[in-house]
């Protein structure tokens, strides 16, 4: 329990009580403590429940995976798995654990422990069990000797090894002794079992958790960090002058105006870094006036797409459903930009040439960017005489209306995130039909689409998958289901004396704790 | 007395009762759908129909009521649908916290508010009534968010004399837990160094907070204080002699204030539900934005959780301020 | 001193006026007031941008300082401030208004029913107003407000939920008092019945205090309304709405102060401008505070 | 006025005081060119009717009159040879409690309510102890401790003198223990710890019962001849004067129109007000209609014509039969309760067609509880009340709705009976609009008769517009008789209709209400605890003490010839306006 964490704390505390009042510069000397600010809390520690950056940031430290991320573009790198082959059919992984692997209690990280792992997140089918349900079931991962696992994935998934690094190994021993009715999740949800190079110091629910250093960590190397705080700061203002005033060496949610405002201050360094990070606004092409393809077409023609930039800040402009940097993205696809007069042929050729209907578009309420990109929306939509009525909604009143086509509203912004370097992870989720009545595709179905995305995800042949990625843009251009937004960069604002840090473009707000240094 | 106190007592029964009733009933009958928010972005029917089974929200509402009182009773608040954290566990975590700042704030709003109502009164439609007044209207006027930010710039930022926000310095170790309010735990644990951190914490968003229920005690102290001096029997004081000094801090105070008393009550729950400006300004992690957090995500338990909590202190606190009310009134007293 | 219970009317209205006046600032409240009143009734006509109220945006002119152009600068989206601040007057004056005038109506009428007729309908009508106060108003409203989703309407009937029991209070206080007054005995010995008691004789002698609480609440009606906004749970965009405004802007302090800086001072004049004008009017009005 | 004299017994000279008060109508000269001088063992009343100053008199020379809105414009209060007047407030605060006393008319209002008893009389101990330390008969320098006992000990003593008895246990009650005679006792004490030389009682008696009164003034009497001291006796009532004071100062429009010893100013009133103001008291010689009521300060002319000689009362209309009513005790406890309060006993009473039937009681003994039962507004727990042969209880509400037209109440405040809201034409049209069945006027015609009805009253058809408030205090209430009479009943409930008048205005109330009687045949039930005003007015009379029947018969029998112990009380009690007939003086020419 994270109460008894902090008892053992007040232990401590008391104990060191005597030399407080002389030891506290000392102590604050020798302790190298990194503090975030960030503005999401981390209600949950189970590693295969928990879900949201926050709970990443806190399992990738706290917890190994049998493969990292790293580097630009992000590259599986050895974790607990000192290597790794695939068959060539692209369906069998071996890997190879390293020896050393221990976990907190000084137990083996061994196969066994792969294996429970896998299958436990597959059994709860919570948190990350997403990223691999439908790839590998309970007997996809075998136990080969202490420190091989060998997996076996029911379908051919080419990004395998992009999803691994979310899925965290946890200490069998430990989770079974406290297993309960719920298979470990009370006790896990506040409780750590896990390897990784930090643990647990204090937890303040809403306020801040205190990570701590593992004396005796099997992974060697790395910075020389005593210990990092994520403080939970719901302002991004405050973020920043937390940041500004040194009082927070990492602020992980600013604003563009909050990065210009920092920028050229003595002792922060700025990262502005393209991300994985796609923003959309689906329309809905099952119900309401946008069923009609040549108002959808329209609409993207007649969009702001500068505005949208200019009140983005950093940022670049959609060319198509991919990012640029995504391997199989067309650098040819023919996107919509703002063109009035090509908007109003199109309008003229839809159901309602002459505009004079009202729509409507739902947004986050609290999402400051989409509140303003709705507006800019609603100006540009003045031009085809079509009213904007725009919603805020909360998340999970946007989650239920997306549930069927009735509810959806007119046009549904949504940002989706990749967890992996993989056009399949953008793609699959935001175009299969298979995914209809869920957030990230409530409505868009298109046979043509669902084959092209099921093929590709099983062809291992790089330049065939291509091929099929390329269709797939070309013929969703067409469709013209969403309008395009924008790729935010990721905005990081470090102090300067935060040593070791290198971006990779994938859960980059995540901190990895284990390179980072205090100078 | 001790028959009023128990009577009182008894009546929080069925008052509490028809509390959680109607929070219940409020929380459950809101439209939205947190458990499908639960059961992750990436969730069939199917997942979303068995998060729902397991949280109970398949049976009829009667029912969940009848378990979630029964819960009660076992100490049982209820889980989180969209944490999966007990709401138990939540609300310790998060209550002290807020219940610091509302003391805090009403210590201060107490403690100005009544001598400065009283000395409106007495310099009435003088300059310090004039000044008095028009302030403290000022300070009911200005919304606590915006003086909430207007503080942080002007004493954390560009006078720096006191920390930006939070309850203690992030990188050393608060008082050890007893209260789970940082002042008093430092006072109890003896560390008056942790005591002058944590209060230099607990300053800005306590006077943001405070501002309000000063002004209205002040104005509520001034006229209930103008209202005394009229009455006969001080006339009579003064006509037999006594001095001003006498009259004012013996007769008149006693009297005036327990007009204020029932303010003093109401403003304290008003307090408490209303934290979450300040704690937003200032990222104080009390349970007002434990409860913002739950509206955002319709996440009902905590949202009943926090309701209920809030409103069972509240009536507690008419309670004693009902008893004071006794003891400064011997009408009320022996009856 | 004998001759309390001896005020006239008139006199008493000649004696508020002549209090009113004294006051300075009451006359302060009262000009407040009249400027917000034009600004509401007039506000688009008067805003320098009436096209940035109604959604232009020109990105190209964003986060400017103020000047001569742009009174109070402009927003993220390149908006007038100015334009935005006047219009908001009079979301939020109606706002205000419609959740006093909402709560008042329903709590008079609560209110009036548990003070006249006593009794058990009384007990219940009471033992559910204290109830009602004992939720944090706040809280609930932001609940029934997210759950009903964002609109003026919705806002308002949100807040005015939590606003009734204190109406309700006050009248029943009030008409149990007054159902002892002897001219109401009076006119029970005559043989009025209830109606003509309650609209007759009650309730136009109990506006007064009714009058003063609304014009007291009015201010922290508004203050209500900009904390619903403030939080993110209010109007919908691109209504501009005070507390919206500020909420949007606070990410923006202090380097763009000016986009938080006036809806907060907007909403602090009004808030301000109301409890000033409702302080003067309760002496005007209220037999308690009057001698 | 004699010019003063410097008398070493003169306590207090009071020289051509001239005060003025700002309100928001301007600056009012409210005191004008008031002269008087007190002596030790001299009382002096000063009386007048409501405004003419009296208070303000007596707050002057403690310069307990806030100033502004208050400003003297000219003369001197002289207190054993100090200007008050020119005095710091420090030494206005040695003069008050311990060199003058003060005791107000409202003994609930003038305690404060949040503290014992001892302790208000412990500080007002000390206080005078600080000033003059043998109060307390302690050698200076005495420890808090020593003083504070001695103080209590000191209180204790007072509380005896004034008659509270259990004086040491009963410093600790707090003031709503004790009853209005006895706070009234407490306020005597405890202005009288300092030892005072002079006592000023602004109407310390008019919230009184005559009985309670009787015994207060006894009490000030009392200790007059004990202490010596002077007294400032302010009153409205002319026969408290009469039987306590020595001197006499008669009050109009904020100056003194005549003053001197009592039997002077009394016997031979040399000036007209003093003189009208005598003639509006009812006295037991006077016939109805023969009381003269007051015009401007002066005499008013004559009555009206004479009204016709009344008919003969003719048989029962009202028959109350062993009324009883109850009301359930005062919660105790979650299911306890008192037992229930007795407001009626058992009372029974007839009252004939056409006479005026007087009731007479005390605070609290139930007449008023009476009137309520008579109007239906209170359910009696058993008896009958049979009005004009028909059992009230007994009527459906539909039934009962047309009797009400036939039995109207006129109220004891006029204040508080007159819808401040409405038009006098709506007030007086109201019971016509009620009664609309019985009456069937239309809207113009009960204008019409609105307007004749005021005028029966003694007001004008221009009045029909105008509020309440534009009126007086007698003019409201011959509103309120117009109102009554509106619905043509005829049984008519006076409830103490004159008691909240000035004499004078008084006088012509009850003039207009003989009129009235005489005129339109109807039946009165006069309740009034004013047996002067009873005495006057009615036929026959029934004294009510604590919600029983003590003695009912004709008035004249009644008021000659009392049988019962009560009523033989009451009379003793009742302040004659003749000072030879004051009980106190007798006793005080016994002593001599």
């Amino acid at each position: 329990m994270l109460t008894t964490t902090r008892r053992g704390v007040m232990a401590g505390g008391a104990a060191l009580l005597a030399g407080m009042a002389t030891g506290r510069d000392a102590q604050a000397q020798s302790r190298r403590i990194l503090v975030m600010a960030s503005n999401q809390d981390i209600p949950n520690f189970d590693p295969h429940v928990a879900n949201g950056y926050s709970a990443s940031m806190a399992l990738r430290n706290t917890y190994d995976s049998l493969v990292g991320v790293a580097g630009n573009p992000p590259k599986p790198v050895p974790q607990l798995a000192q290597s790794w082959t695939i068959s060539d059919d692209g369906r069998e992984y071996t890997f190879k654990l390293d020896p050393a692997a221990k976990f907190h209690d000084g137990s083996p990280v061994n196969a066994e422990a792969v294996k429970y792992s896998f299958n436990r997140l597959l059994r709860l089918n919570r948190g990350n069990a997403w990223m691999i349900a439908g790839v590998v079931d309970q007997n996809s991962v075998e136990a080969i000797d202490a420190t091989t696992v060998r997996i076996k994935l029911v379908t051919p998934f080419v990004p395998f090894l992009s999803v691994l690094p979310w899925v965290w190994i946890v200490n069998p021993a430990q989770v079974e002794a406290n297993k309960g009715s719920d298979d470990g999740q009370a006790w896990l949800r506040s409780n750590l079992a896990g390897s990784g190079a930090f643990r647990l110091r204090r937890a303040e629910a809403g306020n801040l958790y205190e990570f701590e250093r593992v004396a005796d960590a099997w992974r060697k190397g790395g910075g020389n960090l005593t210990g990092a705080i994520w403080k939970i700061t719901r302002e991004t203002a405050t973020q920043r002058l937390m940041v500004q005033r040194g009082e927070a060496q990492i602020a992980v949610d600013l604003t563009s105006e909050d990065m210009d405002s920092l920028k050229g201050r003595a002792g922060v360094n700025l990262v502005i870094e393209p991300e994985y990070r796609t923003f959309s606004m689906k329309m809905n092409t099952r119900h309401g006036p946008l069923q009609d393809a040549n108002l959808r077409r329209a609409i993207a023609c007649a969009f702001n797409y500068q505005g949208m930039l200019d009140v983005a800040g950093y940022a670049e402009l959609m060319k198509g459903p991919f990012p640029e940097s995504i391997d199989g993205f067309d650098k040819d696809l023919p996107v919509y930009r703002t063109d009035l007069a090509r908007a109003k042929e199109y309008l003229a050729k839809s159901s309602t040439p002459n505009g004079g209907i009202k729509i409507t578009v739902a947004h986050v309420s609290g999402l400051e960017q989409q509140r303003r990109w709705a507006l800019v929306l609603l100006d540009s939509l003045r031009a085809l005489n079509i009213e904007l009525d725009i919603k805020p909604m909360i998340w999970p009143d946007m989650v239920s209306a997306a549930r069927s086509p009735e509810t959806t509203p007119d046009i549904f912004m949504v940002y989706q995130t990749a967890n992996y370097g993989d056009p399949d992870n953008l793609a699959f989720a935001g175009y299969h039909s298979s995914r209809n009545g869920g957030w990230q595709n409530p409505t868009y179905a298109n046979p043509e689409v669902d084959s092209l995305l099921t093929q590709a995800r099983a062809e291992s042949d790089a330049e065939k998958r291509r091929a099929l990625y390329v269709r797939f843009q070309r013929v969703l251009m067409e469709d013209s289901p969403d309008i395009f937004g924008v790729l935010e960069k990721r905005k990081l604002a470090m102090r300067s004396n935060v040593q070791g840090f290198a971006f990779t473009p994938v859960a980059s707000n995540a901190i990895d704790l284990f390179p980072l240094s205090l100078g | 007395m001790v028959g009023y106190i128990l009577r009182r007592l008894l009546l929080l029964v069925p008052v509490l009762l028809g509390l959680s009733m109607l929070v219940f009933a409020i929380a459950r009958l809101l439209p939205g759908d947190p458990v499908a928010l639960a059961a992750g972005p990436n969730a069939t029917a199917a997942d979303v129909a068995s998060v729902a089974r397991e949280f109970g929200l398949d049976q009829p509402l009667v029912v969940q009521y009848w378990n979630y009182l029964t819960g009660l009773f076992r100490g049982d608040w209820g889980v989180s649908i969209f944490t999966r954290r007990p709401v138990a566990e939540d609300l310790a975590a998060y209550l002290p916290a807020t219940l610091e700042l509302v003391l805090a704030a009403m210590l201060l709003a107490i403690g100005l508010g009544i001598p400065l109502g009283l000395m409106a009164a007495v310099f009435r439609n003088k300059w310090p009534d004039f000044l008095a007044r028009t302030v403290s209207l000022g300070a009911i006027s200005m919304p606590r968010f915006f003086l909430g930010l207007v503080f942080q710039l002007l004493f954390a930022m560009w006078l720096g004399w006191l920390p930006l926000s939070g309850r203690f310095p992030l990188t050393e170790d608060p008082p050890p837990q007893i209260t789970g309010m940082l002042t008093v735990d430092a006072l109890l644990s003896g560390q008056f160094h942790a005591f002058g951190v944590a209060l230099s914490y607990l300053a800005l968003p306590a006077i943001a907070m405070c501002l309000s229920p000063l002004a209205t005690i002040m104005r509520m102290m001034r006229a209930s204080t103008i209202e005394v001096l009229q009455q006969d029997y001080v006339l009579t004081e003064r006509a037999l002699g006594l001095s001003q000094k006498l009259i004012l801090f013996k007769y008149v105070l006693k009297n005036a204030i327990s007009a204020t008393l029932t303010v003093i009550g109401l403003y304290f729950g008003w307090l408490l539900g209303g934290t979450v400006l300040v704690e937003t300004v200032f990222d104080w992690p009390g349970i007002g934005l434990y409860a913002t957090q739950a509206v955002l995500t319709q996440d009902f338990m905590p949202i009943i959780g926090v309701t209920l909590c809030i409103g069972a202190i509240f009536v507690t606190v008419n309670l004693v301020v009902d008893m004071l009310y006794g003891l400064l009134n011997p009408k009320v007293r022996y009856q | 001193m004998s001759s309390t219970t001896a005020h006239p009317r008139l006199e008493s209205w000649r004696r508020g006026l002549y209090r009113f006046r004294q006051s300075w600032v009451s006359v302060l409240g009262l000009l407040i007031v009249s400027v917000l009143l034009v600004l509401a009734i007039g506000g688009q006509h008067l805003a320098p941008y009436p096209q940035h109220i109604a959604g232009l945006v020109d990105t190209s002119a964003r986060l400017q300082a103020p000047s001569t152009t742009y009174w109070f600068g402009t927003n993220e989206l390149g908006q007038d401030v100015f334009s935005l601040v006047v219009a908001g007057t009079r979301i939020s004056l109606l706002a205000g208004m419609a959740v006093v005038i909402v709560g008042a109506a329903f709590g008079v009428f609560v209110g009036a029913i548990a003070g006249f007729l006593g009794g058990w309908v009384d007990e219940v009508l009471m033992r559910l107003a204290d109830l009602k106060l004992t939720v944090p108003g706040l809280i609930l409203a932001m609940a029934v407000a997210a759950a009903l989703g964002p609109g003026i309407v919705n806002m308002v009937f949100a807040i005015a939920l939590s606003w009734w029991p204190g109406y309700a209070r006050l009248v029943r206080g009030e008409v149990m008092a007054k159902r002892e007054e002897t001219f109401v005995l009076a006119s029970r010995a005559m043989g009025a019945g209830t109606n003509r008691l309650l609209w007759k004789h009650i309730l136009p002698n109990i506006m007064s205090p009714i009058i003063v609480k609304m014009s007291l609440d009015m201010g922290f009606a508004i203050l209500t309304v900009a904390s619903l906004g403030f939080i993110g749970i209010g109007v919908k965009p691109p209504t501009p709405e005070w507390g919206s405004l500020l909420s949007v802007a606070r990410v923006n302090m202090p380097d763009y102060w000016w986009t938080a800086i006036f809806p907060g001072l907007a909403i602090f004049m009004a808030v301000f401008g109301f409890n000033l004008l409702g302080d003067g009017l309760r002496d005007l009005l209220d037999p308690k505070a009057r001698r | 006025m004699n010019p003063p004299s410097l008398d070493t017994d003169t306590l207090l000279e009071i020289d051509d005081l001239n005060l003025a008060m700002r309100s928001f109508e301007g600056e009012i000269q409210v005191l004008n060119g008031v002269s008087f001088a007190v002596k030790r063992g001299e009382i002096w009343g000063i009386v007048g009717e409501t405004g003419s100053g009296k208070s303000l008199t007596g707050l002057t020379v403690s310069r307990l009159v806030p100033t502004p809105p208050g400003r003297y414009l000219r003369g001197s209060v002289r207190f054993q040879g100090q200007d008050v007047l020119k005095q710091s407030e420090e030494t206005m605060r040695t003069l008050r409690g311990r060199r003058i006393g003060m005791i107000f008319q409202d003994p609930t209002t003038n305690l404060n309510p949040t503290f014992r008893i001892g302790t208000q009389l412990v500080d007002v101990a000390l206080h005078a102890a600080k000033l003059d330390p043998t109060i307390l008969g302690l050698p200076a320098g005495a420890s808090r401790r020593a003083r504070r006992a001695a103080a209590e000990k000191v209180a204790i003593a007072r509380l005896e003198e004034v008659g509270i008895p259990n004086a040491a246990e009963r410093v600790n009650d707090y003031p709503h223990q004790f009853s209005g005679g006895m706070k009234q006792r407490v306020l005597i004490a405890m202005a009288l710890i300092g030892r005072p030389d002079l006592l000023i009682a602004d109407e310390p008696t008019t919230a009184l019962d005559v009985s309670v009164q009787a015994q207060i003034l006894r009490l000030i009497h009392g200790l007059v001849e004990e202490h010596n001291l002077g007294v400032l006796f302010i009153t409205h009532n002319l026969g408290v004067v009469a039987q306590l004071c020595t001197h006499v100062a008669v009050m109009y429009a904020g100056a003194i129109v005549e003053s001197g010893p009592v039997r002077d100013v009394l016997k031979h009133p040399r000036h007209d007000y003093t003189r009208g103001l005598l003639a509006s008291v009812p006295k037991p010689s006077m016939k109805r209609g023969e009381l003269r009521g007051l015009a401007g300060g002066a005499l008013a002319a004559e009555a009206l014509a004479p009204p016709p000689p009344r008919a003969a009362p003719g048989g029962t209309i009202m028959a109350i039969e062993h009324v009883v009513k109850e009301f359930p005790g005062a919660r105790r406890g979650f299911f306890d309760r008192a037992p229930p309060v007795q407001a009626l006993r058992d009372v029974s009473l007839n009252i004939r067609q056409g006479e005026s039937f007087g009731l007479v009681g005390e605070s609290g003994s139930g007449k008023t509880t009476l009137t309520r039962c008579i109007l239906q507004l209170e359910k009696i727990t058993s008896g009958r009340i049979v009005y004009d042969g028909i059992d009230l209880a007994a009527q459906t509400p539909q039934q009962m709705q047309a009797l009400r037209a036939r039995i109207q109440i006129v109220f004891q405040d006029p204040y508080a009976s007159l819808n401040p809201r409405m038009t006098i034409r709506d007030i007086i049209a109201e019971p016509m609009e009620i009664h609309h069945g019985k009456l069937g006027l239309t809207p113009r015609q009960r204008t019409d008769r609105a307007a004749e009805l005021l005028e029966q009253v003694g007001l004008t058809t221009q009045h029909l517009n105008r509020f309440p408030h534009e009126f007086s205090g007698g003019q409201r209430q011959r509103i309120g008789i117009a109102r009554a009479l509106a619905p043509k009943p005829d049984f008519l409930i006076l409830d103490e209709p004159t008691s909240a008048l000035d004499v004078s205005v008084q006088a012509q109330v009850l003039n207009l209400l003989h009129d009235l009687q005489s005129r339109l045949g109807l039946t009165y039930f006069f309740i009034s605890h004013d047996l002067g005003v009873i005495r006057y007015i009615c036929d026959r009379v029934a004294l009510i003490h604590h919600g029983k029947l003590v003695e009912q018969g004709e008035t004249e029998d009644v008021f000659t010839n009392p049988r019962s112990d009560y009523a033989k009380m009451l009379l003793a009690a009742m302040p004659d306006p003749d000072p030879d007939l004051s009980p106190l003086r007798r006793r005080e020419a016994v002593l001599l």
